[in-house]
């Protein structure tokens, strides 16, 4: 039998060369170009990593061809990002410029670096997971085709994170992203009795409904579902099969905006409800590229230099979003779980 | 190549960006699960809706977690996506990879499962995307005689990341790379077999910037800081400024404590010391003038993660100022008592944020043995609700 | 005089700032309750704790509030403060008196009680404190012959209170007085028999200043505005310059949305109308040179209180503008809903705030029948838990 | 038998004649002195207003005495403000200098306008209520006394608005004043069985705690208190007078600052705890006063024109307030109430 918990690969033994001789001493960096970083070393070396975005959902095909590629140009060494791009680590100047041609000609988008729009982190969507309100992988690539101008450039007002996952479990950084798109349900769950008979623990069940919802109902041995109650956020659903939140008719998208993680300037901050629905519409789901741009547009268009989405949202003030933008406002848009009071305006200083 | 026709999907081959429709044709061309998860994606598409049932506990000898068990809901017309488990391998620190570590993985993969791959998954792992329950074991021994192990999946420790930090960054203020290889070394029994109230991750980032998004993420984020006064290089501000730098509007009016004063005359900056939080905002714009401070460490933080059940939770500081070195002696002290609390107190599916904020922090740093330091908070308590210990009132 | 001693009391006539134990002396030398207030008094600096119980019910008749029941525990050593109640007077508008008024008030006190008043209490009316049961009613005969009436207490509307706005402030958008006056006529009923939930409070401040501190204490706070934009008199901007203000650094720098720029040259003022967010910075630093905007009227906001139970509470908005004239037809049409709503759904002692907290706003808006906007928030949800009524879902 | 619901007097009959005449027509105001202002309407008139502190627990000799004043010297005209003061309304600029040496020489305190300390806004304490942690006005005159060159100036960073409160009902604007003085209980109320049966609702007082710590007790028809869950609101008390929270030992005072109610420049926030707790120690509460003095003076040291106590702290930061004012930071600091989460530092930038 193999052994277990060996842990994973030691990364000592994965870094080029020159990482290894330049460990913790890098002085600075610049960005050469687009999709490309200079970082250069207090003993004066330079290594030049060029950013490349990926699918994420790659087949081994794609793996071996990044591969050949690490191999010709990194002397076989190549890692990836915290956003899933994969980044080639060149340590001779002179074949920077060679990768860069071949990947373009191969049809690889260079760029995510400095104040690019980078790859979307997103999730499985209707490709593996089971709970999902829409695709995550299909809607990525439209946005991503869409948005593809702002991936290749520098001179945006700041980094622009967009993120995407396809439920409220948000497995990524939904909840922290300038733009974040994000599956929702609209219906409450239906409950599966017999589901719930074979094997459902009915207190967990019960206790697993933030807003108190769901309710035993001994007499069926099951449980009923407070409808008025329920905000469908599926945690039922996660804790027994038996609660179907799929809903092929009311399923969609919301938008979030205005996150963010870094410490730089302003305190990480949460995604805010700009838009709560959008219908799923596949393969290219237009309404959703088409609201991700125009909020991306406004903020290029409005921003100041070095301002994140939402430091320029929190400077011009979100009542002046929702103008600038015309996104209508709604009684959707105010929150009402348990740290609603925080977001209410608690002054009469306001713009119209 | 599939069979049956994938219009709306072929829809998504067009267009600049690389297409993941196009990878999963791709592993079509040589596997028949790969066909099937098309054709069953393609009918997602059409439907609207998901077709993968409520996932299954399937798994591998001596581990608890590290698969998460996956099955259609229209099996007879989709059998080959019948069982279609991902397995999750913990990738290396930073996601450095050879090439031929890589081609290793796509060779087991390519014997045992669907040729389709996320890399990488939200936490970090390197995700063998569809395999078959047979698959599995023999999968995970391939995996482990070529030097790889399983990550994190269920109520226990989850595969631990970390930013390039010093392997390729200016900025790292500890050695994000080898304390995620410690850690993940060390928890190997917690990262394995689920045993806690609910998941628990660790994300490092070797300064404020954050570059893993750990605040927004982690159970417990390690964000690499200094203690003393960033170091400014007069001579590169000089350069800057000739270079055309609005040293002014965009280093010093952005600084968020106005601790920066800029010397149009002489083209110098100077920093109050006392007033700078370390942002990293002037280290970002001018990296070649300012640098960290010297004594350098990291703050921790506690309590991230997304919005199920309580709301979404950023972590928050609880240590200011710890220095990281091996063996990390303070730094796991801490973290067995605050699992221990956790454990202790927790309720099923009840994150460490979540379980803190229901019990209060006053509770918790008494119990876990952290002293408190207004650091930890933006401002004190604007109720009046304090609760006074049997020993501090008079008797 | 009091007969007994009281040397810790004798202590706080000292100082520059008026004493209130000399007060009570004074009222002392004719008034036995007020002595043996002061007695008892010293006994409380003594014993370091009060020594009145728990209120009792006690009132006049036709009215359920308007009286604070008060005994001592003590009645045995301080006999005369055995009972003693206080009565509210509700004041009139921003607290104007003629002193023939004020001596009428001061004659009937003489007669039936301790000779001692709060001028004002907190919530606004003018207090006698300090009576026996028997002369509640004989009081009250005399203050509604005087012309006065009660102010509230106990689950009712208490009594509205109001800034000094258009009587003697430049910065007034809508007459307080006028409103507080007509509202406080129009809701006698509900101001004199506790019928509620719990307490409910009107204030209302002319502008932003809010001199009545309404935001923080009342459940409706009616805060004067303008819709259109800040007038500048340019004359008086070269003025103020000259008169050494640093318009740029006290004005433009301070001015939270960054609306004003100043001309140096031109020594001029100019705003961006429509980021001035009306927060009255820049008239209370100039008020000669620049002044609210010509249509006026009020924004409303709803939920202030203090701390009990459920934390403190500032009001938020509701109505970002409403004008603000007699009859005041759209603002009691709006109350009136406001107050059914509470009413039917607030649980014993639970004020406005925290119930439309518990319930949320969406609810609170939808069934009270106004609009949201952008202004009754500081930003939108961070949560995705939308709630989606059954007309705007597919069947 | 008197008639019912008359109502307040008519505030239009008790306005002097300058106001009737110009009111709602003011212009602007200007502080001549301390204590002094003058209102200039659109037709040329000038109101003086003479701003006087006042005790507020005052006799009726004193109102005789003030209307006297203001009968030689304001046509039998005066008001009251917000906080308490009373303000003689001078139609006629010759007699404001003698209403000012005849106040003076009367020991009347002039002061409380503009950059200035105003007078305390306060509650009962000893005096008159149920409840209270502390008395009230006898703290007030402490502090007043000790701070009394501050109410007389008017080149203050700012107004300082100091509230008084003897318990946590709060009667005032204390949880949003710029220095808040408190009355705080420190132990569980003690249950007096007897009076529990007498006639308390026990569903009631069960529900009125914050925190679930009364528990019915079926067996005694009375309640239990779980101690480790009280944190001494006192609300059970207000309910039922067997819930006896006074404790004399263990009463005292807890010292909160930077809170607002303007909306000038910031929204108005809450007070907030930077000093848990202080003895009461009658009659002149040395540490209480002393407290209050060295919070005001580190502020008045450190403030820039124009910032209020909270403005400057959000300025400087919190972490730095105390190390400043090198008062301790405890663990009764953190919030660990309803919004606590608000409250916790959700980044790591900050000083120290
Ligand atoms: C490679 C990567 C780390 C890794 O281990 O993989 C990385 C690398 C660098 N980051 Fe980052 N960041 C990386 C993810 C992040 C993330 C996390 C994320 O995107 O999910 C963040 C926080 C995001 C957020 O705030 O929402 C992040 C926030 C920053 C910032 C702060 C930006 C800001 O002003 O808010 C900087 C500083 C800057 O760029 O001025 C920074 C700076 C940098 C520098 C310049 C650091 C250095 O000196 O080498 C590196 C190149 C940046 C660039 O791409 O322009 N990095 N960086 C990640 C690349 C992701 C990608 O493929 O696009
Ligand atoms: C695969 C992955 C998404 C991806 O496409 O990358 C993923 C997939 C799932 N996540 Fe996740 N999560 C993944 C990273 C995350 C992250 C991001 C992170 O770790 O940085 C988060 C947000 C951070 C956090 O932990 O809060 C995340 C928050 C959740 C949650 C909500 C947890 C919460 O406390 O709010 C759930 C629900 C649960 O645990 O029951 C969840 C549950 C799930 C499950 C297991 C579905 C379920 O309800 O049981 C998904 C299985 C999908 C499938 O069939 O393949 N996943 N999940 C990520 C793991 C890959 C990896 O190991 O690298
Ligand atoms: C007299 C007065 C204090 C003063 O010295 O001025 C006062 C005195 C009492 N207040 Fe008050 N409150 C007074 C203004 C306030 C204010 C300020 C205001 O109205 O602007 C508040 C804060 C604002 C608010 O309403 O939230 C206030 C918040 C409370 C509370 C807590 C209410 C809450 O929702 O948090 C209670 C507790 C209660 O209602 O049971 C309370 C209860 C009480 C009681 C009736 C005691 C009790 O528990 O039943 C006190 C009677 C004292 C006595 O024996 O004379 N009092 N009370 C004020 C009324 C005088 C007047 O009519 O002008
Ligand atoms: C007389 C009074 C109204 C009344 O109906 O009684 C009043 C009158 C004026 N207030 Fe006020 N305010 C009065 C209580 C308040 C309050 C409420 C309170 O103190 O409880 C506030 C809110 C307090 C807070 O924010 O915590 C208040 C916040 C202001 C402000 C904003 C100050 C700031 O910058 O935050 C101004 C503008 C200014 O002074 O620059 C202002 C300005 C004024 C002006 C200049 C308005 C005018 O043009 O006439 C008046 C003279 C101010 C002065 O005393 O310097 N008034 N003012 C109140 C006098 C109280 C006292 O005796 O001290
Ligand atoms: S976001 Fe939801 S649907 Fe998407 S992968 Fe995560 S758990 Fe599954
Ligand atoms: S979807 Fe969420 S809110 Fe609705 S019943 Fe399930 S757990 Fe409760
Ligand atoms: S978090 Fe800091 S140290 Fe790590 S990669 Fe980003 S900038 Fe560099
Ligand atoms: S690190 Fe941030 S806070 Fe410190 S000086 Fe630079 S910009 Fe200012
Ligand atoms: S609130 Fe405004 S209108 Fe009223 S007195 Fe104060 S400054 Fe004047
Ligand atoms: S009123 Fe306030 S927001 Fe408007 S211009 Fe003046 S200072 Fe700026
Ligand atoms: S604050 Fe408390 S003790 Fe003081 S008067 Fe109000 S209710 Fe009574
Ligand atoms: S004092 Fe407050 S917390 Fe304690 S038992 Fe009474 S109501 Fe509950």
């Amino acid at each position: 039998m193999s052994k277990i918990d060996g842990g994973p690969p030691d990364y000592k033994k994965l870094l080029p060369p020159i990482i290894t001789e330049n460990y913790g001493q890098w002085k600075y960096h610049e960005i050469p170009r687009a999709g490309v970083l200079k970082h250069v070393s207090e003993k004066g070396y330079a290594l030049y990593s060029v950013r490349v975005g990926s699918p994420r959902l790659v087949s081994i095909d794609y793996i071996r061809d990044i591969c050949a590629l690490a191999d010709s140009y990194c002397d076989g060494y190549l890692r990836f990002t915290s956003r899933n791009n994969v980044e080639f680590l060149v340590s001779d100047e002179a074949k920077v410029e060679p990768l860069i041609k071949e990947l373009e000609a191969k049809g690889y988008p260079i760029g995510g670096v400095g104040n690019a729009l980078s790859n979307i982190v997103h999730t499985q969507g209707w490709v593996h997971c089971h709970t999902p309100a829409t695709d995550a992988s299909g809607i990525v690539k439209a946005v991503m085709d869409d948005l593809y101008e702002y991936f290749g450039r520098t001179d945006l007002p700041a980094k622009l994170k967009v993120a995407m996952a396809c439920c409220l479990n948000m497995c990524g950084a939904v909840h922290c992203s300038d733009v974040a798109i994000l599956g929702v349900h609209r219906t409450p769950p239906r409950v599966d009795h017999e589901k719930i008979r074979k094997g459902t623990e009915i207190p967990t069940l019960v206790a697993a409904c933030p807003t108190g919802a769901i309710r035993p109902d001994p007499k069926n041995k099951s449980v009923v579902v407070n409808e008025e109650r329920c905000m469908y956020c599926g945690n039922c659903y996660t804790m027994s099969p038996a609660m179907e939140i799929l809903d092929a008719k009311n399923d969609g998208i919301a938008i979030l905006v205005g996150g963010k993680v870094s410490n730089a300037r302003t305190a990480p901050s949460f995604s805010r409800l700009v838009i709560p629905f959008l219908p799923n519409n596949p393969p290219r789901w237009p309404e959703v590229t088409a609201a991700v741009r125009h909020i991306v547009e406004t903020w290029l268009n409005n921003a100041r230099k070095g301002e994140r989405v939402g430091e320029w949202i929190e400077r011009i003030g979100w009542e002046r979003f929702f103008s600038l933008t015309e996104i209508p406002f709604t009684d959707k848009h105010i929150d009402d779980f348990i740290f609603s009071r925080e977001t209410f305006r608690t002054t009469a200083a306001f713009k119209y | 190549m599939p069979d049956k026709k994938t219009p709306k999907l072929d829809e998504l081959e067009h267009g600049p960006w690389p297409s993941f429709v196009t990878e999963i044709k791709k592993a079509a061309i040589r596997n028949e699960s790969a066909k099937d998860l098309l054709n069953l994606l393609e009918r997602s598409y059409d439907d609207k809706r998901g077709h993968w049932k409520h996932g299954g506990i399937v798994g591998v000898r001596g581990y608890g977690g590290g698969v998460i068990g996956r099955y259609t809901d229209l099996p007879e017309e989709y059998p080959h996506v019948a069982e279609f488990h991902t397995m999750r391998i913990n990738a290396p620190s930073a996601w450095f990879y050879k090439t031929e570590t890589l081609r290793t993985l796509c060779d087991i993969w390519e014997k045992h499962g669907s040729g389709l791959t996320n890399v990488h998954g939200s936490t970090g792992d390197l995700i063998f995307l569809g395999m078959k329950t047979e698959e599995l074991q023999k999968t995970y021994d391939e995996l482990s005689d070529a030097g790889f192990d399983l990550g994190g999946s269920g109520s226990c420790l989850r595969s631990p990341s970390c930013c390039v930090g010093p392997a390729r960054c200016e900025s790292a203020c500890y050695d994000t790379l080898a304390l995620c290889y410690d850690l993940t070394n060390s928890y190997q029994d917690e990262l394995h077999r689920p045993m806690w109230p609910y998941k628990f991750k660790f994300k490092m980032s070797g300064c404020a910037n954050d570059c893993v998004a750990a605040i927004a993420r982690a159970d417990c984020s390690i964000i690499g800081t200094w203690r003393d006064s960033i170091q400014v290089d007069q001579d590169q501000v000089k350069a800057y400024a000739e270079s055309g730098l609005d040293i002014q509007g965009m280093v010093c009016d952005k600084c968020p404590t106005r601790a920066l004063k800029y010397d149009h005359e002489k083209k110098e900056l100077h920093v109050i010391a006392e007033d700078c939080s370390r942002c990293m905002h002037c280290i970002n714009v001018m990296p070649k003038a300012v640098r960290p401070g010297k004594e350098k460490g990291a703050t921790i933080l506690l309590g991230g993660k997304s919005t199920i059940v309580q709301s979404a939770f950023l972590s928050w500081v609880i240590v200011p100022f710890m220095k990281m070195e091996p063996p990390y002696t303070e730094f796991k002290e801490m973290v067995a008592r605050i699992w221990d609390w956790w454990d202790e107190n927790g309720k099923t599916r009840e994150r460490l944020g979540e379980l803190i904020y229901r019990l209060g922090m006053t509770k918790f740093l008494r119990e876990v043995g952290l002293p408190p330091v207004p650091q930890m908070v933006f401002r004190p308590r604007a109720n009046p609700y304090v609760f006074w210990p049997q020993d501090e009132i008079v008797k």
